[in-house]
């Protein structure tokens, strides 16, 4: 609904210019890397100099980039499993049942914007270093975990609370048992939120470096963490090409819930 | 094949009380909902719970419905005592206020569903939906959305989806609030048809006295957790109980002057504007020199341009505003009071045609003295 | 509004139990981070043994983290103001204003979700060290802004989308110019989001690690930086003092905002 | 001090045309909300647009406020063209649907906004708001939140609020649509009282047939973006243009058959069942061996028990059921056709009772001929 037009016309061109500019700004990190991966030169430059595939091909024959990316995939499958199992049942408790302390509870599911990354980074190395599960894979999926199960709560109790619970109601007075309720009514129901709080807990624990490096060990070195290893060496378009390909992966993703479930309930 | 769906058939039983609720009560948290509410209803028989929000008479029907645990009392359904019978065994029928329907199941789908989950074989199941659609007439978009219906076809899907399952009792949550007036009436008229051909005993909700009043065998009036009174519609609306109801179901001029006289029957009572009126009192009721209230409805208050000619009861006023309405017109005549009287109009096309008052008329207000009614403080 | 209560006061129970069980792993690194804080012992240790307060006067006389504390809130106050203000405007007119390409938008709101912080990180370094702003403090303020900029939108946008536009419409009938419209109607019922987006802004510009870490410089480090800095050479409860004092300083933040705007409209 | 609100005194104009809408377009993408609409309101006068949602009734409401700029046409106002001049110099009192009040803001300054963006000094601002709250009965709740107000009470800021500029124009968006149906009816009278004595040409958007009846003095009807009807409210109610009025505004009994004689005032129509109706009509409807439609208002049929009587016209039937409603009842009587007929009775205290049908009766049904109504194809 657009608001007044006499004389806003000219205040709607100016904003949406004024948007188009922020949004060139925001992604300008995006602009300069994904060329740069496509260079044909050996260090990075914009604008590239020439159009090669190699350092795709680069990427790709890199041992730690490989590896990395198996790694960060397993751990990112596992640790969104875990939180879509747990972040349901705690959802669904925390929407459909009164509680004391709930505002604590609220409180605690902000943890990941509370306690800062690197604290939390080190608090977990500190706590799996005692029992001695630094650069195990296990060490892993418990952070991962922690840092993506907040955020699945959070929007599997969005998708709950969208459920009317007229229509739990309705579903037993018409003779289902709690359990058809759960199998034909909620989870129907929660499948557009189940499918982005799946898509944006695998990208989030797919793209975490903090916490991963203080987690990880030698043996079990994530993407984010091999990109790392690697630019402290040497920077070349080998990183950007990887870099691409997340990129292309995480719009992938997110094209997809934009068909399915809509953005704009993602956003606010 | 409508047959089929007469639970009278399906569930013969002398006892002629299809719900029993004796001694109901439920607080929640402090707040007491419901209060010691006693309630008899006739099997196949419509009975409207009415009050204003917040008086109990949706957590009576939620209780009846296993939705809401009592606090105390008992709640029969035939002869079996429902206290502790799950809300799915109950094999009850609810209408919920928006309908309450799947939305990502088809018409269909939403209507088999009370089947579905019993276990019926898929072509009973069919068989079943395809008669309840008839029934409600919407054979024809069995395979849409909710989304995709009015909201008239929603409540329709709603009743056939609450009914397929044959239940002993039929429970409507404020059935046609989502519709707009004129959809509404529509819709009264085919529930209630439906109602009496099914033969179903129904417990409808609402706030609507209106609503009550057309479609109700009984009406029970709920007010702050408690009923205040039941009985056939008419009698709700002829003989209310006190002013609340009064005022609640229907509209209602009240006055309210000094008693100045009395026999066996009747008081006289002044009005500030000094106007003695005649109201029957039963024994007991209004001495001298104390304070009556009573009231008079638009529909019983006549019009006239001439002298004060009943003995009956009159009074003298002006014209404020006529508002017409078609059908129907009130007219507003201020009398000296601080509230106008509202005057109940008929615009029928008669052989002898009746001249309109306009805003500004002098008219002598009429009623026979039955029309007037005491209200016990 | 409870779901139906007959055999299920059981189930809501368990379900109580088992959220309880969720946050005390969601917090189990604080748990294990604030007592150890409080630590007589040299090493970090769980129970901690004894009581001192003397981790916290050596990270306060430790100079990295004074210096890292100062760099931080100013980069988290300039960086927020900008967001803010940009912000309001931007997300005003996307919510206000039709827009071609609105979906694209909305997806670049969710840039920091698509784009991993370490290739945020690597894309700025080559960037900013492109134009000679590596270790130079407007170079953190850049990155700062874009990493707080798209949240700032979503979160403002959401306060906008709240304001029923027929309250502008009236104002404007009322005879209120579209600036007085804007001073008396919409910035005072957009208080509850600027001060919300305000605060997290704050926080999450505070504690980033990744992408301060390849954006600052030897004279600019960032509390977080300072931090990983320090734990490369020991791990001692100074930084178990350090972090106590983070979190609590993020809690005062995440508190303020419960008591004035209520968190429910932040979760979800 | 009602008197310093009076707009009459305030605009002292010749023109008894308040605003004139010449040939209104409006267009939204590729749908046509208005199209060629041109309507004169007249200075002081209570005009309603009535039409169903998505007729651009509200369009044409939101033109005249600026809050739409017409693509065709113009917009007068007084003797100003105002096309071109924004919202905020338009001097012009709005309700909206909702109230919007802002809820930021207490009673007082809400209702005082108008002045202050105005930069009225605060001691004249205090004053004006202090008399338009008055003028609504508010005083007392000044400074109380908007929340903090029952619907009612929110009404009447958002009507102070609209006035208390001493607009030259006031615009109503569903005035009453928020309220229940109760409220509503006292708030209707509430709204026309005082904008009877404030004489401020008013122009309310309903969809609520009843509102606009009761209301206004002058209807202009819209269907799909165009003008169908516009008169006296009574005038629109007894003659509709087409079958659309006639089922949009009141409850009708539509009829439909084969004209088998006629005269140059009647035709006779043969029924589906076999009954035959005398139908007045004018000169070129209705030819022999053709279809003709024709309505008969439920208040115009009468119910006897007895033979038929009346050779205006009449039917036999059989109670289908009455749906009591206090004031008056509706009788659905089935006369063989597919839908009952619907007859109004009031259920008025005479000094002659009448006794109320019941269903199964069997029942005559009478109309006076000037009663049937035919309907233009």
């Amino acid at each position: 609904m657009a608001a007044a037009p006499h004389a806003r016309d000219l205040t709607g061109f100016l904003l949406r210019a004024f948007v188009g500019l922020v949004m060139l700004f925001l992604i300008t990190p995006i602009l300069v890397v994904i060329p740069s991966a496509f260079s044909d030169d050996v260090s990075v430059s914009f604008p590239p100099i020439g159009f090669s595939l190699k350092w795709f091909a680069s990427a790709a024959t890199t041992p730690g980039f490989l590896h990395g990316f198996g790694i960060s995939a397993m751990v990112a499958a596992v640790a969104t499993t875990i939180s879509i199992v747990i972040g349901s049942l705690a959802a669904y408790a925390l929407v459909r049942y009164r509680f004391p302390g709930r505002g604590l509870v609220e409180l605690l599911l902000l943890t990941p914007l509370i306690v800062p990354s690197i604290v939390l980074a080190i608090a977990l190395n500190m706590i799996l270093g005692a029992m001695g599960l630094i650069g195990d894979i296990s060490g892993l999926f418990v952070a991962h975990v922690i840092l993506t199960l907040p955020y699945a709560v959070r929007v599997l109790a969005g998708s709950i609370r969208g459920i009317d619970v007229a229509l739990e109601e309705a579903s037993l007075v018409l003779g289902a048992r709690p359990s058809q309720v759960g199998r034909l009514v909620i989870l129907p129901m929660m499948a557009p939120g189940l499918l982005a709080a799946s898509v944006f807990g695998f990208i989030m624990s797919f793209d975490e470096f903090t916490v991963s490096f203080f987690v990880a060990g030698p043996g079990v070195n994530t993407l984010p963490i091999a990109l790392f290893n690697y630019v402290e060496i040497n920077i070349d378009p080998t990183v950007s090409a990887v870099s691409t390909v997340l990129i292309i992966l995480s719009v992938i993703a997110v094209a997809v819930i934009e068909r399915t479930v809509g953005l704009a309930r993602m956003l606010g | 094949m409508l047959q089929s769906l007469n639970t009278a058939a399906t569930h013969p039983q002398d006892d002629p009380v299809a719900v029993g609720i004796a001694g109901l009560s439920k607080r929640f948290g402090h707040v007491v909902a419901v209060q010691n509410v006693s309630i008899d209803i006739e099997r196949g028989s419509f009975v409207s719970l009415l009050g204003p929000s917040g008086c109990g008479k949706t957590t009576v029907l939620r209780a009846i419905a296993g939705l809401e645990r009592p606090d105390e009392g008992s709640i029969r359904i035939g002869d079996e005592v429902v206290n502790d019978l799950p809300v799915w065994q109950r094999n009850i029928g609810m209408v919920f206020q928006n309908y309450a329907l799947f939305p990502h199941m088809s018409v269909a789908d939403n209507v088999g569903f009370g089947l579905r989950v019993r276990g019926a074989p898929a072509s009973e199941r069919r068989m079943a939906v395809a008669e309840a659609l008839e029934m409600v007439r919407l054979g024809a978009v069995a395979e849409r959305l909710p989304k995709q219906l009015s909201g008239g076809q929603r409540q329709r899907v709603a009743i056939a989806r609450a009914l397929v399952t044959r239940p002993r009792l039929l429970l409507l949550d404020e059935p046609l609030g989502a519709l707009d007036r004129k959809l509404r009436e529509q819709m009264q008229l085919e529930l209630k048809l439906l109602q009496r051909r099914v033969g179903i005993t129904t417990v409808m909700v609402t706030h609507d006295q209106e609503e009550a009043l057309t479609l109700s065998d009984r009406i029970i009036v709920m007010n702050a957790g408690k009923v205040v009174q039941a009985g056939p519609p008419d009698e709700v609306y002829r003989d209310p109980r006190n002013a609340f109801i009064a005022d609640f179901i229907g509209t209602s001029n009240f006055f309210s002057g000094e008693v100045v006289d009395r026999t066996a029957e009747t008081a006289s009572v002044r009005l500030v504007n000094g106007a003695m009126i005649a109201v029957p009192i039963v024994a007991g009721q209004a001495e001298v020199d104390t304070s009556l209230s009573f009231f008079i409805r638009p529909e019983n208050v006549f019009l006239s341009s001439g002298k004060a000619s009943s003995d009956e009861g009159s009074l003298r006023g002006c014209v404020l505003h006529v508002a017409y309405s078609g059908a129907v017109s009130h007219c507003y005549v201020d009398i000296g009071l601080p509230q106008p009287v509202d005057v109940l109009l008929t615009n029928a096309n008669r052989s002898t045609p009746v001249q309109a008052p306009e805003a500004g008329d002098e008219v002598v207000l009429s009623w026979t003295r039955s029309s007037v009614t005491a209200l016990t403080p």
